[in-house]
């Protein structure tokens, strides 16, 4: 049966250049960057190449690049960095209740050691409102972050509005771009923004790599300590083929970016439309224009998402919920809550999220058998019976 | 359908793809109906009682993999056994029958033990009350 | 020109067999493996199997192993882990001089919040005495962390020993076996630790990809939070290609470690013959018997580390040095230091350190190159002159 | 060489692998020692002056490779520089003349600017002794 790979939010294949381009660096040039000798400095060359074209794709400075081992390490960094730096000034963080959990948990591990959180409020798509982030600042803030895109319901935000909001103040801002960095075109003065987190796998890279970009002249202090690694900032022997596969990943984005862009609107809207057409009782989370172009989100009624998850998988087809289903702490998506979602819709969300390698036949395949399985889950919901 | 990379085990997705007794009954001795949308979990249990003997089961639910063929494994389960018998499936024994189910999904089972004892209460409320 | 690597304590290359299990993954098996359909579900299968096989070499239960992006992570959250979960109980730590950064710095950092740190004394060889051990302890002391053996001299300590006393004592006990892993056997429950670190590419294995033995029952918080991965341990996607890398090389460290450190020793004792035969004026750094199979630390006089290493570089021979110009400190080896060695010692040490692929002619090659370039050196050091 | 994948220039390794001028001097008219073996740096320096022109140069250095190669391109500098002129040669000259220094090294230059420094002085010792 062919497999049809329709959650690229969770993770994307690695592309086969990205592969190829890592694979000297396994078993050839393998040194360590920190070596003086040939080995090692092949290996610091490799890396020095992948953070310029990452720094050029977001218009900072090379140095301004730290390497990760993730999204959430970058996220990790960026708040704990900056907190524990900076609280001699305050102890207030701004964020969102759209955060990524490696956002939202950190700040709860912050809150324990006495920094107070602010979340803003969100509108029913899940858009911020500038204005909010005004109100919430006060004397004692010394940090706001605010993802740029959400992972679960593509809603972009105001993140350029927000920054100049938090740089007339003097206040660090930082966005999670996970979602965005190699999709959406990101300049770093033109977001206002002080850190910005980024993540391989999220754009044909490898797992387990990522970076953090952090402004000349920014407070912090280093997450992981240990050796002299990026300048200090992130000690470990850096990891060169994963590296080199993100400055292969970004140079590829770079020059599909805005092609990819607009055939995955294409697909995407075709795919809404078509949910919409031949399934009653649905709703779309999210913004219906401010919107990754790779997603959509919805909402079916009476039906929960991790059976249809099960039977979408049984064709061949892989989506992903925001049903407490799909996680081990037993609750709905966060983020689907806080648009005002009740927990009934929540858990009857339906993620689909488009990439490089999608077809519009797949598209046309998914519009054909989810119908039916939304039907035969409707037949055996006690739900449907008293709707109905 | 890839069985070895399956959140659950084969049992499991067998019945969730083909689940038994889906459907409502006409005239049931006994309805359990237990959970609610908030939890993401609704189950509705029908039985038929005859001589003490649960003769047939069926069930409707709204919830994940595991809840559905929690469902459908219990109304197996308890048909041909007597009431009192079915008092005492345990949600470890309608997990086992499924060959085990992932550590954070065995509330689902506790919903179908649940669903059962609720169904037999209101038959033996129904019986009261014929008396 | 053949190139001759001899800085396997600093990183290794990747195992063609360990490349190969792991390119499945990147783009054909490359799901998420929080998501709950097929393409994630192979992932997930896939890090089970590596965590088993890790587990099983070091006598551990799978859910004690977590995976981590390499040893500094470990090391970092096992230090700041035990640390702030313990807090109540008390607030000193007891460490070694002889620690890797990725040990030191994390102290420096919990120095900075409160916490009290005492490095162990050390012998000229480098070696710990359990009995100092003893006298360091006091009611306040809420964990050790002794490596188990150093990458610069090579010296292997007596963690049994010392893990003893931290048990009967009820003190949680870390070791850093970045360098023994997968070289010499292990059993933490021989060991008597509450944790352990380790990190791939020292085995042949991946950068960027480490773990963390937990024994059951260590109380600790998290790290890098985030997501649910890890069973809440360690949040951020899984590094699936590395950690079936990671499993792979651990196969193969499983099958040959035996062998390899034999073959090594007798290569290691050769190379140090040899170089105490042709070069005056050099002594051995480390415990002479109580060593590495793969290392061999020396001082030569009057000749400068870096200066050799690249003369050994322009020679095809990779090797490193603990002079203070390797690095940006500008501070000597502080692990040369702690064994009471003078800076000028400490500047002239040069480390070889062998490994699966060293051949013994590689080994002849150097003893024929080396004692040229301490000539061509000594004859242009100020301080040779005067010795001589 | 492969000095493609080098810490160093080009330049500097060139002249770390064939360094000019090295040795003692018999007579020199000014001796530089600077450094120390803590900090891993000795260098001393040589110099020949004939009619306030220096017209000889000669190093001995332990060190690393900047210690090296600024030891020897400051020996070329020197020479045929009048004693005035060789003062005004500063460490950021010394590291331009090879084509740059990796930032960490940059103190390495500062140890030759230091030699030449200290063998003027002692030059000027030696000539007011004389006089
Ligand atoms: C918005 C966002 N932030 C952070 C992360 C975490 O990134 P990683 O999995 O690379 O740690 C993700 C994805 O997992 C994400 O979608
Ligand atoms: C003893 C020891 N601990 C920790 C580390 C750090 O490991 P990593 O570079 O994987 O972070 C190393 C090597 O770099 C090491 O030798």
């Amino acid at each position: 049966m062919k497999r049809i790979y329709l959650d690229y939010a969770a993770t994307t294949p690695t592309a086969p250049e990205v592969v190829e381009a890592m694979l000297p660096y396994f078993t050839d040039r393998f040194g360590n960057p920190s070596s003086i000798h040939s080995f090692g400095q092949e290996g610091k060359a490799a890396i020095e190449e992948a953070r310029e074209k990452i720094a050029n794709l977001i218009g900072a400075k090379q140095e301004e690049i730290i390497f990760t081992s993730g999204g959430t390490e970058s996220n990790n960094s960026a708040l704990k960095g900056v907190a524990y730096a900076n609280q001699h000034k305050g102890n207030h963080i701004i964020t969102t209740p759209l955060e990524h959990h490696a956002i939202i948990e950190p700040c709860n591990f912050l809150e324990k050691s006495g920094f107070k959180v602010t979340y803003l409020p969100v509108d029913k798509d899940g858009l911020l409102n500038p204005e909010e982030v005004k109100k919430a600042i006060t004397t004692k803030t010394i940090l706001i972050s605010a993802m740029h895109a959400n992972n679960e319901i593509g809603t972009i935000e105001p993140i350029a509005e927000i920054g100049r909001i938090a740089r007339e103040r003097d206040i660090y801002f930082h966005t999670d771009a996970v979602q965005t960095f190699g999709h959406l075109p990101i300049n770093v003065d033109e977001l206002n923004v002080n850190l910005l987190s980024i993540s391989a796998h999220k754009l044909c890279g490898p797992k387990g790599m990522g970076a953090l970009y952090v402004k000349k002249g920014t407070r912090m202090v280093s997450f992981m300590h240990g050796g002299e690694q990026e300048r200090r900032r992130r000690a470990s022997t850096e990891n060169v083929p994963g590296i080199v596969g993100f400055g292969k990943a970004v140079e590829i984005a770079e020059e599909k970016m805005e092609e990819e862009a607009k055939e995955l609107t294409i697909l995407r809207d075709k795919l809404i439309k078509g949910i919409f057409e031949k399934i009653d009782h649905v709703c779309l989370n999210g913004h219906p224009t401010k919107r990754l172009p790779n997603n959509i989100n919805v909402s079916i009624e009476f039906v929960e998402g991790e059976s249809m998850l099960l039977n979408l998988d049984m064709e061949g087809i892989a989506a992903s919920t925001g049903s407490a289903c799909s996680s081990s702490s037993l609750e709905p998506s966060h983020v689907l809550l806080s648009l005002g979602l009740s927990p009934e819709l929540a858990h009857g969300s339906l993620r689909f999220t488009l990439g490089r390698y999608t077809k519009e036949e797949e598209i046309d395949y998914v519009l054909e058998i989810l119908p039916k399985i939304v039907d035969k889950l409707r037949s055996m919901s006690p739900l449907y019976k008293k709707a109905s | 359908m890839r069985d070895v990379f399956s959140l659950y085990s084969k049992k499991v997705m067998e019945h969730f793809k083909n689940p038994r007794n889906v459907g409502e009954m006409e005239n049931p001795d006994g309805i359990g109906h237990v959970g609610n949308p908030i939890c993401g979990d609704i189950m509705e249990l029908y039985i038929k009682v005859k001589n003490e003997i649960i003769v047939d089961a069926k069930f409707k639910t709204y919830g994940c993999g595991a809840a559905i063929a929690t469902s459908s494994m219990v109304t197996e389960l308890v048909k041909g056994k007597t009431v009192d018998e079915a008092l005492k499936i345990s949600n470890r024994a309608v997990a086992e029958a499924l060959g085990g189910l992932p550590p954070v999904k065995l509330h689902c089972s506790l919903l179908a033990e649940e669903a059962l004892k609720s169904a037999i209460d209101d038959y033996f409320k129904k019986q009261g009350a014929k008396r």
